[in-house]
């Protein structure tokens, strides 16, 4: 058509062009950063999932020693990615690139307490696991990598990423799921202290949650429900434990199982 | 009037009716407070060692329900009294709450169900519409609903802590309650669907007292409670 | 009382609100045919050969508000005076179409924004809330707002039909209602979205008249509006 | 520190979060009322009559952009200051209407296109995300494209109220404001969906020069412009 | 080409791929009817007098497998050889049932895991997917956690035939697979769901072999599976 | 407890539990793969829309063929990474990954099918598109990577990547709502022609889906009612100009428009 | 036929079919009262004291059946019989649960499944479709499944009131079912989804009798069952 | 009879009904087919070129509405004449479907609105319920609903091929279509929210015509008609 030419005494070196395309530079870099925010989510939530994996063999396995220094080393290389996501919001509002890492900072929670809670038989605070992400810089390579472009190097040579309340919570409340699956693993393994320990620890936080009840984002108040349910599970396998235990007075019970350990042994023997 | 002064007048209308909305958001804010302390206090009961202490935490709960009779003597004062409906929806979700709770303090205290009236007293509110800022009937249901499924798990919990003549008291208690439910007529969707709920809640105290009965334990149980009682 | 006779009492409750419930939707049905019937007879106006009839068509629909009045005495009768906002949904559309057409009457007989006192009137009910069965004020200006639509629709037709002044004055009268509701602090979701599309209305208006002024047909409106007038 | 306790901290926390929201929204509520004065004061201008008064409408705006400055002072002291995008939320929509207002008040007195850097002074807040409480560039973004639209309008009302030539100079605004939008690569957001309203916008403009055009009247604008500068 | 040729091209390809699908549904509601047997076949080891009867049941089953085979030989007929997971849903549940019911003759002939090799062999399909129509592992998982809650089923109903070492061995079995299981790191999907389920069959197991040894059934179990092996 | 330790004769170099750990390593494998896939599927589909974002700015600027030649240039950096989709694929059943690659191939299809109708004004095929998808081994230092793991690289130099034809009607769908916004633009930008062209292949298209209609799964149907909406707004855009052009007879538009031309120049001379 | 006239007349058909589904909703409330009835009457068989009046039971429950025979016999007359699946949805959950009453009074009294011929015979219907108001075949089988949940609660509660003979005697009973279910190639979603719970109430009623069996009750059941009949 | 050969009984009555609905599914498939091609057919009216070819495309459109009358006479022979309704979502929405396409030859032929009865003839069935395979009243309304839709297209893409008369008769057409809806009392729910949609097609082709006579262009569209006709 003929009208378009008319058009084109838009000046592209206009003061509106030049803004607009210091936009467009703006733009595109912080969506860039929040894609590869995402990515390293990513990764930091398969890690995180996969060391819970590791700690679940805790309850079937002799080694016990050997599985928890190998989460520690798995949990440290989460920490890595963690730290890269750190280096990104150097400088940043970590909240702006929230949306982008709560995920697997959520996964990382659930991952690191659950760790904690079979060294210590307790609940890792957010100050402990904040500890944990102060990062120094180390690494000579990386330092010289970018030397100029960031002020952050030679004032700070440490920086560090923390975790939110919120998403502590919400890590917390996976948490219990997997404390739920750790119970009943014990109770299959014929482990009958544990059980009774989980439900008391599951209790006190399905009792924090309740007492933070709906004060807190919708997110958390949507859990309570998985929480509760897992906590049913819990005392439902105290109870049996408890009923079956019922039938044979309690000085009995090395005993039996100590009879019961034989069998299977012969059992084994013969098959 | 003029349109401009037309929409002026409407505007104060709207302020004050936004307004009244605000402050009853904050006196519900304050009894949620309330009403998650209290229910933190109940649900120590199902801990081990918290079954000997189930006299103390109901009378500490009986305090706590005197800052709920002030609070709701405070929401009373917040808007008309023949609105009570427009606002509802406000206040609803937690005087279920509370019905459920003074349910389950009367539960633990006496073995019965709380009546309407009872926990209206209890709550420092009308049982009767035309005099004032009552209980709807769908409220007290719900709340009641809530108390049979926490005690199924207390029938649960109240077995790990060695106490086998209690699931026996819940179940006839629960039943007496299902059957008390069969009789209404439920149309309300929501209330419907709770109810629903509750013949699990039967279902799994029944297995309860089966696993007490299969083994003897509900014997033992009811030569305990004959003692006890 | 045992438990069983609490509950007997309490479905009695309950059945007699079900019954309320019954008897509303009945009366609210009626008064949907006589609004449907208003809107047709109304609907006429966008018609070509409808524009000179339009006194004719007023009175008519004047005729029929007289049965809703009727409707409306009736509905008032079948639940507790105080209990207007328990029930207000199943009236609530009903009353809002009902104020569109009183509003759309009133504006094509005076070309005026009919006021809450005015629309109370038509229909036979309170403007007061505490004298008894009244008119909601967002349920006044969602029927007002639905008048606002209509009438940019009556702008297009009015063109179509060669009259040119009265788009002219439409948009005079929308502009004032615009302003009039710029004033308003809407927090109420349903309504706040209507009001939302009000400024559609405002543009589509704005377009007509420029069309026709662009055309010079505008300056011939308002020479004819002054020979009409 | 035991359970309980860790909760009861976080309780706090989520508490004082809370709160800082509840102080925040009382600040934009009032925010909001200024902007809705400003906006209903610069709604004149589409008016017939509220041509010639464009100087006057604009000097009243800045004194309110006064107003807007101390409340946007109050609302940076209300959280942390390197948490602005925690609570985001809360003030985006306002303030992507302030700027709006700011730009179209720029628009009026110089026909040209407010900076970001402008904008921020106009609203007394930082041009830099490291210096303190910032405009996010969506947002400044996103009132410009609501300037487009508002153009749009003003091209319609404006031959309606006899100003040939400033649709012809709209015309040349949005288009390189057209321009510089495409320069960008959006996501599928809010931003985007705006963004592609703006070829609506220059489409109509389009269509308001072409009207003038064919008529001859964009000839007479240009003198008259001419002249009137 | 025409963009309506391109269209009815790939209409033709769409309408191919349904054939397809059609076809391979057909011989699936075989394939399903067929595990309907041999599972109504297995079921019998439940009940009482089926316990003496396993071997005779096992072989039966057998036979049922070559059914099976030609089935599945059909079934691999009906697509292009490298599109397996393109179809994949359509035999997904079947292929995991037939897994199960391979799994659980094998189990019942010789206690024993029947490998991912077996089952395929088994069923007449290939163990690598490089090779041809084969075993997802996560098919064979799939139908691997179905045996154990089979298993758990029988060890409850060995104990009430009378048969109190199965659950021993039973157990062993159970735990080794248990041990495996946990080796994996699974994705949130339903595998991961039904592998939960795996805890709850070693529970109920584990709560089997209590009973049995604080009666002291288990010692006589044992004497007893020495003398019939 | 006690009876935990009895567990521990399961024997972790059992044949299940060697079978077990295959199983770990065979599942792990695939989860990464598939990750992989993911991300590079959000690469694709990111520097696919910024393509498409670019070519939408030659209807306002004068220098097409320049953004053309980077539009190419852009969609063979996005052909780059889909050649690394292929390579993971290599040897694969690529249904499997399907959902992971899916979104990013869509998108696609969406940039190279809207570069093909501006250069065409016709409708790019899905065999088209594939031939570009074919990847031959020419850079050697990627070569010498992999020497040994791929057992493709000597036998075969050349592999693929096929489109599949529903990623490619879904694309296809999506690029309708770009070419309306070219519509919509051309307009705005006084260009008549091109809405008519428009709404003719748009119409085309749509004639094409709705003979198509619900025989195509799910996703397909789902989109034949913003296709329609977009058809709409493109038959309104056309109705537009048709109704205005009535009011001139049609010899005197070319005049109207150089007059409006002169005018606006003018205007600007004079701002 | 003016369009006009068109509407009248389908307006005739559609208030003529809201007519009918007024009357059937009236009838199925009855209906669904009744129901809940007879529900209440054989409820008390779970109850520890209601195993002996048993017999009692279902004969009260049998006069309760000629009410539901009634008001079938009324909905029959509601709509034209050819027309039964148009209005089928209304009455399909009520039918669903007179038929699992019906089987429940069967079994309490035989001990045997009833057939689809007997049901219809009670209720008072056709068992052929051709016939008449008849038994839609699914809508048997759901209150089947219905009546195997409520018999794996039957089986707990009959240990509990020290029947250990019944659970022997239900856990055949519902072995034959899942048997017979077995047989049927279900596609119907929500039917399929009710089977599935059938495996848990099978699973349910194995425990108990694994229970019973464990501790040497079911042999003194077996012997007083040998007594009792 | 065993429960077994019960449940074989009715494993034959289940297959006989799924046979039905496998055999339903493919006629409709192919109607379905059929139906495409007779839209896409007609689609091409809305072609710049495709005004001219109306009757040729008419014509064709008819002989394709032979086959659907074979098709649906193959329908009828599918299943018992008084299970309509139970199959009736199978073929529901492609009925609907040919209704829509019927009515749209109908109104190209003769700018008149088909007649329930004369769909029916069209398509080959029954107009009256108890003489066979009918059309509901629903269906038909839906289809009708549609045409709304698609001529409101019609009058916007005749306005572009040039033709100025055509939207102005299809401006009445559609108002008396609106006022017949008007005159039903539409409780279905799907058939209600596709009814207020009519509303934005009435609006859409008034402003064609508007837009047609602001321009003087209905006039010298009338004068066209005047001499067509
Ligand atoms: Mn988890
Ligand atoms: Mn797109």
């Amino acid at each position: 058509g003929q009208r378009k030419d008319e058009k084109d005494n838009v000046n592209s070196s206009s003061s509106l062009m030049v803004s607009f395309k210091s936009f467009q530079l703006e733009l595109d870099t912080r969506h860039d950063k929040y894609e590869r925010l995402v990515k390293l989510s990513r990764d930091i939530t398969i890690e995180s999932k996969r060391t819970i994996f590791l700690l679940h063999r805790i309850t079937s396995d002799p080694n016990g020693e050997e599985i928890l220094n190998e989460s520690e080393a798995k949990l440290e290389a989460v920490r890595q990615k963690i730290k890269q996501v750190a280096q990104e919001l150097i400088g940043e509002d970590m909240y702006q690139f929230h949306r982008a890492i709560s995920p697997g900072l959520q996964e990382y929670v659930e991952a690191v307490s659950f760790q904690y809670f079979i060294k210590t038989r307790s609940l890792i605070s957010v100050k402990e696991i904040n500890k944990q992400l102060i990062f120094t810089m180390e690494d000579k390579e990386e330092e010289t990598n970018t030397p100029s472009s960031n002020p952050y190097d030679k004032q700070l040579c440490t920086w560090s990423l923390k975790v939110t309340p919120v998403d502590y919570l919400l890590g917390v409340a996976d948490l219990t799921g997997e404390l739920m699956r750790m119970c009943i693993n014990s109770v299959g393994n014929g482990d009958i202290d544990t059980p009774f320990e989980l439900s008391q620890f599951l209790r006190q936080i399905y009792d924090g949650f309740s007492y933070i009840g709906n004060t807190g984002p919708y997110e958390v108040s949507k859990k309570l429900y998985t929480l509760k349910q897992s906590l049913a599970k819990v005392e439902n396998a105290c109870y049996t434990l408890k009923v079956r235990g019922s039938e044979i007075p309690k000085h009995m019970l090395a005993d039996v199982f100590s009879t019961k350990a034989e069998m299977i042994d012969r059992e084994e023997g013969l098959s | 009037m003029s349109v401009s002064e037309m929409f002026i007048t409407l505007q104060g209308v709207l302020t004050a009716d936004q307004d009244i909305r605000e402050e009853i958001r904050k006196v519900v804010q304050t009894l949620e407070q309330t009403a998650r302390e209290i229910l933190t206090l109940l649900q120590g009961v199902h801990q081990g060692a918290g079954f000997q202490d189930i006299p103390k935490k109901c009378l500490k709960a009986r305090e706590h329900f005197g800052a709920v009779k002030t609070q709701l003597a405070s929401l009373k004062t917040k808007f008309p009294a023949d609105q009570y409906y427009r606002f509802h929806e406000h206040w609803r979700f937690v005087l279920q709450r509370l019905v459920f709770l003074a349910a389950f303090v009367v539960y633990l205290e006496t073995e019965t169900l709380v009546t309407r009236e009872a926990v209206t007293e209890i709550l420092g509110i009308e049982a009767d519409r035309e005099r004032g800022f009552h209980l709807d009937i769908e409220d007290y249901l719900s709340g009641i609903l809530t108390l049979a499924s926490e005690l199924s798990r207390l029938a649960v919990n109240s077995v790990t802590a060695g106490d086998y003549s209690r699931p026996l008291r819940i179940s006839t208690f629960i039943n007496e309650l299902d059957s008390g439910f069969r009789l209404l007529n439920l149309k309300n969707d929501s209330l419907r669907k709770r109810y629903d709920g509750l013949k699990y809640d039967v279902k799994k105290i029944e297995e309860v007292v089966y696993d007490l009965s299969i083994r003897g334990l509900s014997k033992e149980a009811a030569s305990d409670a004959g003692g006890e009682k």
